[in-house]
């Protein structure tokens, strides 16, 4: 939230106001995401994260009733007059209900090269490979690439998904509860391939485990109530928070 | 088809030679057809380059694209109208009217009926016109029995119900109990079905259910009574209830379209021999004569 | 807590299931009374017309006589309608839908064009006939020829396509969608890999209705002047043409008997090419055939 | 290192200047495509009006809109109240629809909850053909079939009645109701039924209170466009209707609907260019504006109860 | 798994085998699982564990590739026997994706009493907010019962679910992972609800969080590829595992 750090921004979100209709779920959000870091966010159910991640890649316009206001700079460009495909393309998302195509596995994490013009099935081979092995799936389903993905497992599903982000290599990537649905050796691959992936993207990531944030992110944001409690580096906000209620919701004295 | 023996008939030996080639367009009556299809068939055989093609649109659908140009024989089961005669002359198209053959209207009865001899043209009035006064067979003569007729009738847009109801109705309204329909075959299965059914249709309808349902013979002007049949209704003692058919034919056609000419010839030579084929009646042949020398003078 | 006011006895239980076990009887006998229906009308057609059925019957054109008559001016007509109803009606259907369900702007005209189409559902075939006869063959003067005929009958079963393709799209779920935007993909791709694929089942239940019905048509291509009587070969799409129904229709109000099962053979090679044209659609169908 | 799909992205999207053209021609191509439907109507209504225009000039509107008489053939005295022919067309497609939404719904529901995925595919096809058989053969049917069934239950029914074509052309609409509702019940998500399911709910509780108000949109189409063909339907009407325009609700009585008038006079030998020749296009649109009333209705209709995923 | 216990056992399962086509997802499972107690069925993602759950109350039949070999008797009555409505009626469930129905939260909720005869709008509404209580989303939503489920949060449309299970008051209840779309209050409560349903009702539970497992269940079962390798009380298997693979899996150090 220093000015000083604009050179490496990835997001720069400023007076953030958005309605469901006539419900306000986002409320002044005002933030500043360096680059090439983890941010991890957390709240309670139903306070906007979800909806906050899905405005950094225009997602949430999707919705016919929502409206916005503020601004959002994507390294310096207003979303609003970026083209909203490259956008997309730069900064991947995973959702928190897995939502696999009804097709096979393969063309699943195939879809986004595909839809960017590659085409030669050698290169897709590779990147179908490289990508399922960073969501660690690969091993489970390598044998069973052309079976439909709606036959797998939820926390498969889930994985699949990830591995269909990491498929066309974004910039940034949105994660709304990745590991939700996994179990902790999955979590803790994803969590790895989080910590890899850190050196060359930047990472936003909706979690509902502490312990997750505390673990894998260097910024965390709180959210309450749609509006930014705190936002501050992880350590710093984990020992010593500066609201009283983030202090309550991290303990779990909250509510 | 009972009279197809001799399929290498009158035209089919001479100018086979001579390849004709174009395409003819008819269109125009369901009731004339048969007629027309028969004849194209054989021309078609005979002359494999010629296109001869024919449509059904109904008489006034017919002289719709008569009048639109688009067709160079107009098919028709009733004469033309005024109204279409106008049409013609507005768009300039000259055109001759042939008789073809000749239909006869047979009064039928479900095969039970046992008290039905004849029928006068007046009784039939009584019977069908909706003024009239029967409306069970003792109301049409003493001694039948009291039961209510059912009547069937062709559909009262076809050329049959517009004959009928000219000779017979003489321009009045038809009982309105009585049932109508578009299809000849579907007022055979009503009579067919029904004790007290009287009908009216085409002559080869009659012909081919001969055996399931009865004649009405009619009471001709003379006041002779006659059954309808080849001969008679060729020879003119079925009447009124024999109606010409008739093709028109577009006097440019057989200036400019060499297969339209031909065609025309063809028909004309043909008909007699078709019509008796498909069912109808075939006129006596000075008639055709006649219509091929005037055709030839159109030339 | 727990509150016996909700936990169901085991009676309600039972009666429940004996209605869904009616219910599914009933639900059967409604599949079954359509079946047996159309075995019916099979049989009656078959063996009416079997006798008539054999190659010469295929290879003939129409005769005066029963015996020499034949069906193939109808058979080729009919292929030839197909052959520009079929692509002109699905890419005019499928694309009216796409442009309805995931490009217009919710507005007037966009109601305005979907009332319009459903009502042109409804429109009678014989006036889509005087319409094909008005712009088609006299308007744009193409003539009584095949592709007026074709052109007519694809507007005729257009508004079937549209309705069926619309609600196969409109039934993709937003998650789908959400998935391909977020991979940063165009409107366009998404409708080429998510929407098509996925409402590809809906669009051929409609194509399968709709070309079913046009194979069948007759009145609104006598409207526009399809001939009945025809003894050459097509070779162009300007050429004049008979269809099947056609056919059917004029050899079914002949005096002769015999005409009438001429005509039930006619029918039988009807159905026959209907149904080698579903098959071919269902089994696209059913490869796309999928739950969500 | 060897490039990474994201600089190979980058470079195609550098490249990719075709993919804009399309981007913005395909909805400009749809939108066209779209509006053609506009251009077909308008077409109709030129078609039609031109035509109606004339035929008002002979007969008076009031006495078309008013009067309960249609006897247009009687050259001394014709008549032309549209009303025993609305009659007519509401009788058949009120038949066929009591035949053809029972059953029609009844299949589709049993094919999409009931049916195992392999009878569901071998049964939907055979019930499909039914769309495909010819009319002129369901008219000949309904004539020499089901109207000598139906006088085994109705006595004196007369050969030509509304009864019998009435529920043929309800047959025939079937398979229309039942592949589209189905295919809409299809696309019901499966974990929305499981949903129910797993409260105990019976198959027929699924289908009646979870998959039919999320599939009513598409339900209330396939009905729509049943109800649409019925009173288009023409050649099994003219065959085993007679063609009696009769009015009022008598479904034992001939009668006449009005596309099979429309039929009759554009098959028949009216004389081209007289009132009767005319009258058809009257008819056609009075059906025209008949149909678009309904549909604004249905259109409001399933407006109303959609439900959305 | 001692037959002593049988008076009192909810399920028993004995030689349980499943197929997904030619893919085995469960091998040869024989487990008791006693009445009034909380089983957390903990295991790697693709296991299993959602598979086996299903299996309980016949749901997995509706997956048409499924076969299934073996016996599994609930209160003494084989399910095979049962009638499955009477069965899924007394054996609730909440599933791993939430899946609501596209109808208000109210009629959510209301739809399984609904269905069981149950109409008169004053009982549906206390039924509603008790289940919504017990899913610890009364205060949320209260204000919004006529708005559809599906503009919920994620969490929230889980706790719908749960919501939903909880209003027909069932004998057991199986929940596929309840909690892991939930912040962590709403997880506390709701593992204070099934603390409370403890008393009254049978619960198995899915869940990928060790900790979650062993603060409220009674048993645990680890399963491993489709095989139930480890069955015992929880505190027991925590801290004193039989099998090697269930201290791997337990102690992160797994794969
Ligand atoms: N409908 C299906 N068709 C085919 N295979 C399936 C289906 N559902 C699950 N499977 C397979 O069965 C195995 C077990 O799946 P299951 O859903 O039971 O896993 P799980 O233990 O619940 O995993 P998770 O924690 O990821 O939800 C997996 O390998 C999965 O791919
Ligand atoms: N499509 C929608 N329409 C209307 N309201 C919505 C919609 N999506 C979300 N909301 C409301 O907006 C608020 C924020 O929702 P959001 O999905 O961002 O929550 P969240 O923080 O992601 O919660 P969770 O952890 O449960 O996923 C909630 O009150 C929710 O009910
Ligand atoms: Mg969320
Ligand atoms: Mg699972």
């Amino acid at each position: 939230m220093n000015n000083s750090e604009n050179k490496s921004l990835v997001y720069s979100i400023k007076d953030l106001n958005l309605w469901y209709g006539d419900t306000k779920a986002l409320k002044n959000i005002s933030i500043d995401i360096p680059e090439k870091e983890v941010i991890a966010i957390i709240g309670p159910s139903g306070c906007g994260k979800s909806t906050f991640i899905k405005t950094l890649n225009r997602m949430v316009e999707l919705v016919p009733s929502v409206k916005t206001e503020g601004s959002i700079h994507y390294k310096k460009l207003d979303i609003k007059k970026a083209k909203v495909e490259s956008l997309r393309t730069e900064v991947g998302m995973v959702f928190q209900k897995p939502n696999p195509f009804p097709k096979s596995i393969y063309d699943n994490i195939a879809y986004g090269p595909r839809i960017h013009g590659i085409k030669d099935k050698k290169t897709l081979d590779e990147v179908v490979e490289r990508s399922l092995r960073g969501a660690a799936l690969w091993e489970e389903v390598k044998d069973r690439l052309d079976e439909n993905a709606f036959g797998l497992s939820g926390g498969q599903q889930q994985r699949v998904c990830i591995a269909r982000a990491l498929a066309v290599e974004p910039d940034v990537i949105l994660m709304d509860e990745p590991t939700s649905a996994l179990d902790p050796l999955s979590t803790a691959k994803i969590e790895d391939l989080i910590h890899e992936l850190r050196k060359n993207y930047s990472i936003i990531i909706v979690t509902h485990n502490m312990q997750q944030a505390a673990r894998i992110s260097d910024k965390t944001a709180f959210f309450l109530n749609g509006e930014v409690i705190e936002f501050d580096a992880t350590e710093r906000m984990y020992s010593n928070p500066k609201d009283k209620r983030t202090d309550d919701y991290i303990s779990g004295k909250f509510g | 088809g009972n009279k197809s023996e001799d399929k290498n008939s009158a035209g089919a030996n001479e100018e086979t030679s001579e390849s004709i080639t174009g395409s003819v367009q008819v269109d125009g009556s369901s009731t004339v057809f048969p007629i027309m299809e028969g004849i194209a068939e054989e021309f078609s055989i005979e002359n494999p380059k010629a296109r001869a093609t024919i449509g059904v649109s109904g008489s006034g659908g017919g002289f719709e694209k008569f009048i639109a140009g688009e067709t160079d024989i107009s098919n028709a089961s009733r004469p033309i109208k005024e109204e279409e005669i106008a049409l013609l002359e507005e768009e300039g198209i000259d055109y001759t009217e042939f008789k073809i053959a000749l239909d006869g209207l047979s009064v039928v009865v479900n095969s039970e009926n046992d008290w039905v001899d004849y029928l006068t043209l007046d009784e039939l009035y009584a019977i069908w016109a909706e003024e009239g006064d029967a409306d069970t067979w003792a109301d049409v003569r003493d001694g039948w029995p009291d039961e209510e007729i059912e009547l069937f009738s062709p559909g009262i847009d076809s050329g049959t119900y517009d004959y009928f109801d000219e000779v017979i109705l003489n321009g009045d309204q038809i009982e309105r109990e009585a049932s109508l329909s578009e299809d000849d075959n579907i007022l055979v299965q009503g009579v067919k079905g029904s004790p007290n059914g009287l009908a009216y249709f085409g002559y080869a309808y009659y012909a081919e259910n001969m055996d399931t349902v009865k004649i009405v013979p009619i009471e001709n002007s003379e006041g002779d009574v006659i059954e309808p049949s080849s001969e008679t209704v060729q020879n003119g003692n079925y009447e009124p209830l024999s109606r010409p058919l008739f093709i028109y034919v577009k006097h440019e056609s057989i200036v400019e379209n060499n297969a339209a000419y031909e065609f025309a010839k063809y028909s004309l030579k043909m008909a007699g021999e078709m019509a008796q084929e498909v069912g109808y009646v075939a006129m006596e042949e000075a008639i055709y004569e006649e219509s091929l020398a005037t055709l030839e003078s159109l030339k | 807590m727990k509150n016996n006011s909700v936990t169901p006895d085991e009676k309600q239980i039972d009666r429940r299931i004996i209605k869904n076990k009616l219910a599914k009887g009933v639900f059967f006998l409604g599949t079954l009374f359509g079946i047996i229906v159309l075995a019916a009308l099979l049989i009656r057609i078959f063996t009416q017309g079997i006798a008539y059925l054999d190659f010469g019957f295929l290879s003939n054109f129409a005769s005066r006589r029963p015996e020499d008559a034949g069906i193939r001016a109808a058979i080729l007509g009919t292929i030839w309608i197909m052959s520009i109803t079929i692509p002109v009606s699905l890419i005019l259907g499928v694309s009216t839908s796409i442009y309805l369900e995931e490009y217009a702007p919710r507005n007037k005209f966009t109601r305005f064009i979907e009332l319009n189409l459903a009502n042109l559902a409804g429109v009678p075939s014989v006036v889509f006939g005087l319409l094909g006869l008005t712009v088609f063959v006299r308007l744009l003067e193409m003539g009584r020829s095949i592709l007026a005929g074709g052109f007519t009958m694809s507007l005729l079963i257009l508004p079937v396509i549209v309705v069926a393709s619309k609600e196969a799209i409109r039934a993709i779920p937003q998650e789908q969608y959400d998935a391909a935007y977020a991979m940063g993909a165009t409107k366009w791709q998404i409708i080429r890999t998510v929407v098509l694929p996925a409402a590809t089942p809906g669009i051929l239940t409609g194509a399968i209705l709709s070309l079913s019905r046009g194979v069948g048509e007759t009145a609104s291509l006598l409207m526009i002047g399809a001939m009945t009587f025809i003894a050459y070969t097509p070779a162009s799409v300007l050429d004049g043409f008979t269809v099947l129904p056609i056919q059917i229709f004029s050899w079914a109000s002949r005096p002769q008997a015999e005409f009438q099962a001429v005509a039930a053979a006619g029918s039988i090679v009807l159905l026959v090419i209907l149904i080698v044209m579903n098959t071919l659609a269902i089994i696209i169908r059913n490869n796309y055939s999928k739950r969500y | 290192m060897k490039i990474t799909i994201r600089e190979r992205i980058k470079k195609n999207k550098a490249k990719q200047s075709y993919q804009n053209t399309i981007e913005k021609a395909m909805p400009l191509l749809f939108f066209l495509m779209a509006s053609l439907s506009i251009l077909v109507t308008l077409g109709i209504i030129y078609t039609l009006l031109r035509e109606t225009i004339m035929f008002f000039t002979h007969i008076s509107l009031f006495d078309f809109i008013t009067g309960t008489e249609w006897y247009p053939f009687f050259e001394n005295n014709p008549s032309y109240g549209i009303w025993p022919l609305l009659s007519g067309t509401f009788t058949i497609a009120i038949i066929a629809m009591l035949v053809a939404v029972p059953i029609g719904l009844a299949s589709a529901i049993y094919l999409s909850e009931y049916a195992s995925d392999r009878s569901r595919r071998i049964l939907k096809p055979i019930l499909e053909v039914l769309a495909g058989v010819p009319t002129v053969v369901y008219g000949l049917f309904a004539l020499t079939f089901v109207t000598p069934l139906m006088q085994t239950f109705v006595t004196d029914l007369p050969i030509f009645n509304a009864l019998s074509p009435g529920i043929v052309v309800g047959i025939m609409i079937i398979p229309q109701i039942t592949s589209l509702s189905q295919e809409a019940m299809n696309a019901v998500p499966q974990s929305v039924r499981d949903g129910a399911y797993a409260l105990g709910a019976t198959r027929l509780e699924v289908a009646l209170k979870i998959v039919i108000p999320g599939s009513f949109s598409g339900i209330v189409s396939s009905l729509v466009l049943g109800l649409s063909r019925a009173i288009g339907e023409t050649m099994i009407v003219s065959t085993a209707a007679g063609s009696t325009p009769n009015l009022g609700f008598t479904p034992t009585e001939s009668i006449q609907t009005m596309t099979s008038y429309i039929v009759q006079v554009s098959m028949g030998d009216a004389t081209f260019g007289s009132t009767i020749y005319y009258s058809i296009y009257a008819v056609g649109m009075t059906l025209f504006l008949f149909t678009l009333i309904m549909n604004i209705l249905a259109n409001h209709i399933s407006r109303k109860y959609r439900e959305v995923y």
